[in-house]
């Protein structure tokens, strides 16, 4: 990024050098996402433990926007990957235009796709709490609560990452990094598919 | 796994100005003495409770000036309650495990010398490495805040077992704020930790230099890599556990409280939690936890044992491959913490193999080491002498492992002082003689001075000495049933033990005031030492092949190109009886 | 020192039991305290596990949630002018709380609101004060052997429960009142609210175990009426 | 500075073994029937144990002093047999060892844990609380009250929170501050813990378990020696932690009796 500030980068800064950057940001991507499947792996064990341990285990009805919400994401994650083909051509120095603004379309309907799976969570609770549960009402609800909230927080950060990107698409094209696209729909996918699983376990155990 | 072929960019421009220089710098080199710093801030609080501790344990009722200014209600009249304590001993725990031993030899050197071993310019992802410091750093100013609230810090020692830390204030004094500081900070620490290990893994993935492939890395980079492999796993579970005290805390869950507690009288609003859970849950983190103290030291004095026998070690691989066995079952032996626990009987017996198992890759690290030195020309320096030290401070601390890895065993010295010594010894002292080694050994390479020797070997005698002094006993204590964590002992039959126990405070005292001595070398050092040429100690590995102290990128713009393994010693060289990794001249092998 | 606080303690014990108001030579309100029924058995005390206790009794000290006098007189009773009287200020000298031989002294300790409350250990062991107001604010400090007194106030009026958490068997009471107006009901069951000025007064009797109960009074003068409480004693 | 690492080192590692040698600590004497297997294995353990501490220690110090600052340029040799040999002989040894000690460790394990005790074995209640054990003894109709939490009166001595006034079951319960039992008779104890977790360990029995709220767990063992024990909590509870303690009264059968209806007496 201070390739602009700094000249001697400039030389150092080749193809090659990219291609390490790209290396180490998707593997960096690839850890990041085994500590977090670590850590729901911990939260759902929990779950079970709990199941297991306990006298109080009650059912609750998942409201019906979950499965709307799904959908969204799963739509969010088509437009992603159409945007990230549409960008293929693209890199830092040369911009197509016309990429770029196919590109830019589908990356906003990823985002506007993603705000709306979070504002559909934040009407589930509402549901929820509309029919007297509350985070502490008993276990069922105490681990919806967390689990949601918690694949919520992460998912905010991958609309962190979609607006960085499209910013740098917008504001200033050529500081747009390929590799930094590409992490972001590695997550984004990869936030997907661990709401699918989050949700068969809530339907299952809750 | 492909070889990585290229440089990294000059990820980040040259600092200019006193911040971006010193406090929010991106460069490694400064982010790791940073976390030197405060690992040295934390162990000087650390030691300071345990004196606390054993002065009291050994003269109750002697008044100590001052504390009472710590804390009144804690210390009233500077006589420590029964409360202040187990307060002292929870913080005591709390800065040494996660402060203390997994900063300094991991955080602290891993983040200085990683990127340097492998050729690369530093970290893959800077402002990240920059962020886990910091959120660190905080996490560690919650801790101590503790101290300041009228609460009081908790008092339910660094395990924090559900229910005691769950029920809140009525569990007594310091379970209400105190405590909630104490998830917090965890909790913070363990996204500090989580940043750190992702950067270490990525980079040695991916920005090694040309020629450098993982077989050719050093040892300690290697023990770094697989220290953040664990971290990274550890730290994911200790996270959700601490969100879950918290939620139980603060939010009413009950997660960890099962019904109809009455704690102060006080029937509890809590149904159907499982205090086993939390157990489980922290000890899946707390033994690879102690893995992530004790390898990088491990790494760190096979690389400085090289160095000074002048000799490659018999067989770096094998290390290497024990170091990444020990990190494997590191994750299937956490029962061992529960065997008394209620938890299932034959369980305890599914834990008890693997833990015995260990026994096997640990054995073949120190048969390696003590068979590499036959032969061998040991070169004498503070230094080599506390990587000496290290060896047999692990060989005695991990004998005592062989007891407590059996259930029938543990039934008698489960929680007694023989605990305490053991894991005092393997992994406190341990681990921290292999930060003593690193630090004498690397000092000139991070500060362009070398360390005074006198004073190194001095500090290395005393410590030596002392450690043994301190933590042999309480092996002793705890045969006889000396329980730990007694504020008081108040038993029938620990009266004829209270010599036993004085001494081991005397020891302490002298210990702990002989690391003034280091602390006294490091300053002094600093200003007066003489100056360290680039490869003072005759080194083969990248980080002697660059000035000291090296420039901001540290290859400035020549990339080093790697010929050769990383210990070519005892060969002839153009240097010497040594050749440097990144030298074209062929190797003797 | 311990010698003046077991002193000082007495002197509280004995304010407590005569506390006279701003108004001498009005008239007094007194009576006795008696149960009917069979009261629960009080059972003796395990102290096995503090030695330095148990040495001080000959024979096991048995619990006080409970205790009774000759002819079915029942003691520790705080009687007190619930309404009719006005807040008094609190008076100068302090309250003693004596921790001894692993029991309170005394068992019910009755004193006004911002009264200083002063908590002795006269013990050679830690003991844990914890009180467990409602309405006045907790605390829970441990007492070391040696160490100053606990000093501290309540400003709320509230019949405050207090524990040692270290002893299980250690309870007592903190009878926190507004006016100077009281009296807790000695051996014989025997109480005295002197120097009332003349008025309507409600005079509330509560025991630990029993509750409370209350009667109207009127007091014209210097005459002495007489007010006798009777409480329903179980034997669980 | 090698040399005198080596004697420090030596020093070091037989002052470390003497008092082990000389069993100045060890536990004291068992009074229990599977304490013996526990005391076979800790044994074991110990020599096998210093063996290899001794062993490793002393080898370390020798190699420091006859290798260690050599002339400039001093022949340098390697271990005959190298890295295969060490690998496989730690393979063997330690391999051995581990086995041997999981095997014979499971058989001591097994003595405790996986014998259920016999249908005739005295039942006893005990409750750990902060800070304090307390036991209780079924009565003359063999069967324990119904705990209430909500009725625990610690100021009245109804530490478990019995409710006579509406269950019969519970008046005639003996509870009591310790825990006596006959000796040589196999006495099955209910483990209930009323707060934090706690844990029962009578060094002499040999026995150790944790309390854990929410958890009915129960321990059985036979004391064969007449005395008083200490029972002490080993598990980090509160601040009273240090001073929570009971004793273990193990008496004749027919002292037993007596002590029972001394306290059935007195509740």
């Amino acid at each position: 990024m201070s390739s602009a500030t700094y000249p001697s980068v400039r030389v150092a800064a080749s193809a090659k050098v990219r291609s390490a950057h790209a290396e180490a940001s998707r593997s960096g991507i690839w850890v990041g996402i085994c500590t977090i499947t670590m850590s729901f792996m911990a939260f759902i064990s929990a779950l079970y433990v709990r199941q297991g341990s306990s006298t109080d285990w009650t059912h609750i009805v998942l409201p019906r926007i979950l499965y709307f919400n799904t959908l969204a994401l799963l739509v969010s994650s088509v437009a992603l990957e159409l945007s990230r083909r549409a960008l293929a051509p693209v890199h830092g120095s040369e911009l197509d235009r016309g990429a770029v603004r196919r590109g830019l379309g589908c990356l906003t309907a990823t985002l506007a796709l993603g705000l709306f799976f979070v504002a559909g969570q934040y009407e589930a609770w509402r549901q929820l709490a509309a029919q007297g549960l509350y985070l502490a009402t008993n276990a069922n609800s105490s681990f919806y609560y967390v689990l949601t909230a918690m694949h919520g927080l992460h998912l905010l950060a991958g609309i962190g990452a979609l607006l960085l990107v499209i910013s740098r698409l917008v504001v200033a094209g050529n500081r747009f990094r390929r590799s930094t696209f590409e992490a972001t729909a590695i997550y984004w996918h990869f936030m997907g598919v661990l709401w699918l699983y989050l949700l068969l376990v809530l339907r299952t155990k809750l | 796994m492909q070889e990585a072929s290229a440089q990294p960019a000059h990820v980040h421009a040259p600092p200019e100005g006193f911040i971006r220089k010193h406090v929010f710098s991106l460069d490694h080199k400064v982010i790791g003495k940073q976390y030197y710093a405060l690992g040295l801030l934390a162990v000087c609080m650390g030691m300071a409770l345990s004196w606390l501790m054993r002065f009291h344990l050994v003269w109750p009722t002697t008044r100590i000036p001052g504390l009472e200014l710590l804390s009144k209600a804690g210390a009233p009249g500077g006589i420590i309650t029964p409360e202040y304590y187990l307060s002292l001993l929870t913080m005591h725990g709390t800065l040494m495990v996660f402060f203390v031993l997994t900063n300094a030899p991991f955080a602290a050197f891993g983040n200085y010398f990683l990127p340097i071993q492998i050729g690369a310019e530093d970290m893959a992802f800077p402002r990240f490495n920059m962020m886990s410091f910091w959120t660190t750093f905080v996490a560690f100013l919650v801790l101590v805040l503790a101290f300041v609230i009228p609460d009081g810090p908790p008092i339910s020692g660094w395990t924090s077992y559900a229910p005691l830390s769950a029920v809140g204030q009525d569990a007594g004094p310091g379970m209400g704020w105190g405590m909630n500081l104490w998830g917090i900070s965890i909790a913070i620490f363990c996204i500090g930790s989580l940043l750190g290990a992702l950067n270490f893994i990525a980079t040695t993935l991916d920005l090694r230099a040309k020629g450098m492939t993982l077989m050719r890395m050093p040892i300690c980079t290697w023990a770094w890599f697989i220290t953040s492999c664990i971290a990274l796993l550890a730290f994911a579970v200790l996270l959700p556990a601490c969100i879950l005290l918290i939620l139980d805390r603060t939010a009413g869950t009950s997660f960890f409280i099962p019904s109809g507690l009455v704690v102060s009288d006080r029937l509890q609003p809590h149904s159907g939690g499982s205090p086993l859970l939390w157990q489980h849950l922290f000890w899946f983190f707390g033994h690879p936890e102690v893995y992530i103290a004790i390898l990088p030291s491990m790494g760190i004095v096979s690389h400085i044992l090289i160095n000074s026998m002048r000799k490659p070690l018999l067989s770096a691989r094998v290390i290497i491959y024990s170091m990444m066995s020990i990190g494997f079952l590191s994750w299937m032996v956490w029962g061992h913490h529960m065997f008394v626990s209620g938890m299932n009987p034959f369980s305890s017996l599914l834990f008890s193999f693997p833990t015995l198992t260990i026994t096997i890759p640990a054995t073949i690290m120190t048969m390696i080491w003590l068979g590499s030195l036959y032969g061998a020309n040991i070169r004498i320096t503070s230094a080599s002498l506390f990587a000496l030290g290290f060896i047999s401070m692990f060989v005695s601390g991990g004998v005592s492992g062989f007891f407590l890895a059996q259930p029938s065993i543990d039934i008698v010295l489960h929680a007694t002082y023989f605990v305490v010594g053991h894991f005092h010894m393997v992994m406190g002292v341990a681990s921290i003689f292999g930060v003593f080694a690193g630090t004498y050994f690397w000092y000139g390479k991070m500060t362009g001075r070398m360390m005074n020797e006198k004073l190194g070997q001095l500090h290395f005698w005393l410590t030596f000495i002392g450690t043994y002094c301190i933590f042999m006993p309480f092996h002793y204590l705890g045969l006889v049933g000396n329980i730990r964590r007694y504020s008081a002992f108040v038993n029938d039959f620990t009266g004829p033990l209270m010599p036993l126990h004085k001494f081991i405070t005397i020891a302490a005292l002298c210990t702990g005031a002989a690391q003034f001595i280091f602390i006294f070398n490091l300053i002094y050092s600093h200003f007066k030492g003489k100056p360290a040429s680039e490869n003072p100690w005759e080194g083969t590995t990248l980080e002697w092949s660059i000035p000291s102290p090296p420039p901001w990128n540290n290859f400035g713009d020549k990339h080093p190109i790697i010929y050769h393994d990383p210990y070519q010693y005892g060969v002839k060289g153009s240097k010497g009886d040594y050749i440097m990794q990144d030298s074209p001249e062929p190797s003797a092998s | 020192m311990r010698i003046k606080h077991i002193y000082l303690a007495g002197v509280a014990i004995l304010a407590a039991a005569t506390m006279t108001s701003a108004v001498p030579g009005g008239g007094t309100v007194s009576g006795k305290i008696t149960y009917e029924g069979t009261p629960a058995k009080q059972k003796p005390i395990d102290m096995s596990k503090e030695p330095s206790c148990a040495k001080q009794y000959s024979t096991p000290a048995t619990t006080e949630t409970v205790v009774t006098g000759p002819n079915n007189a029942l003691e520790n009773v705080v009687v007190y002018i619930s309404a009719g009287a006005p807040d008094d200020p609190a008076p100068s000298q302090a309250a003693v709380f004596t921790q001894k031989g692993c029991r309170y002294t005394p068992h019910v300790l009755a004193f006004q609101v911002n009264q200083q409350l002063e908590v002795v250990n006269d013990d050679q062991t830690s003991h844990n004060i914890h009180p467990l107001p409602k309405v006045n604010r907790e605390w829970n400090k441990s007492q070391p052997p040696g160490t100053p007194p606990i000093v501290d106030k309540y400003d709320k009026p509230e019949f405050i429960p207090v524990k040692c958490n270290v002893h299980p068997w250690m309870h007592g009471t903190f009878a926190v009142l507004k006016n100077s107006h009281y009296s807790i009901s000695a051996e014989g069951g025997d109480f005295k609210l002197p120097n009332l000025p003349p008025g309507k007064y409600t005079v509330t009797a509560w025991h630990e175990s029993y509750g409370e109960q209350t009667q109207e009074v009127t007091i014209a003068g210097s005459e002495t009426k007489s007010v006798n409480f009777v409480f329903k004693a179980k034997p669980y | 500075m090698g040399k005198m690492f080596a004697i420090v080192l030596v020093i070091i590692a037989l002052a470390s073994a003497y008092p082990i040698a000389r069993h100045m600590y060890v536990p004291p004497e068992d009074i229990s029937t599977h304490g013996h297997a526990i005391d076979d294995q800790l044994s074991d353990t110990m020599a096998e144990a210093g063996f290899s501490f001794l062993g490793a220690q002393l080898v370390l110090a020798f190699f420091v002093w006859k290798f260690s600052e050599r002339k400039e340029g001093a022949k340098l040799k390697n271990f005959p047999g190298g890295a295969k040999l060490m690998v496989t002989v730690a393979f063997i040894i330690v391999g051995a060892e581990v086995f041997a000690l999981g095997v014979l460790g499971q058989k001591a394990w097994a003595n405790v844990y996986f014998t259920p005790p016999r249908p005739d074995a005295l039942q006893i209640q005990s409750q750990a609380g902060q800070f304090a054990f307390y036991f209780r003894y079924p009565g003359l109709d063999g069967k324990f009250g119904a705990i209430h939490p909500d009725k625990i009166d610690e100021g009245n001595q109804n530490f478990f929170g019995l409710d006579p006034a509406n269950d019969i079951e519970s008046r005639d319960d003996i509870v009591s501050g310790e825990l006596a039992i006959p000796v040589n008779r196999e006495i099955h104890l209910l483990m209930h813990a009323k707060d934090v977790g706690h844990s029962f360990y009578v060094r002499e029995l040999r026995i150790q378990q944790d309390y854990v709220p929410g958890l009915d767990l129960s321990v059985h063992f036979t004391a064969t020696k007449i005395g008083r024990y200490e029972i002490v909590c080993t598990q980090l509870c509160g601040l009273g932690h240090y001073n929570m303690k009971a004793y273990l009264n193990v008496m004749a059968q027919d002292d037993f009796e007596k002590w029972l209806k001394q306290k059935a007496s007195e509740q």
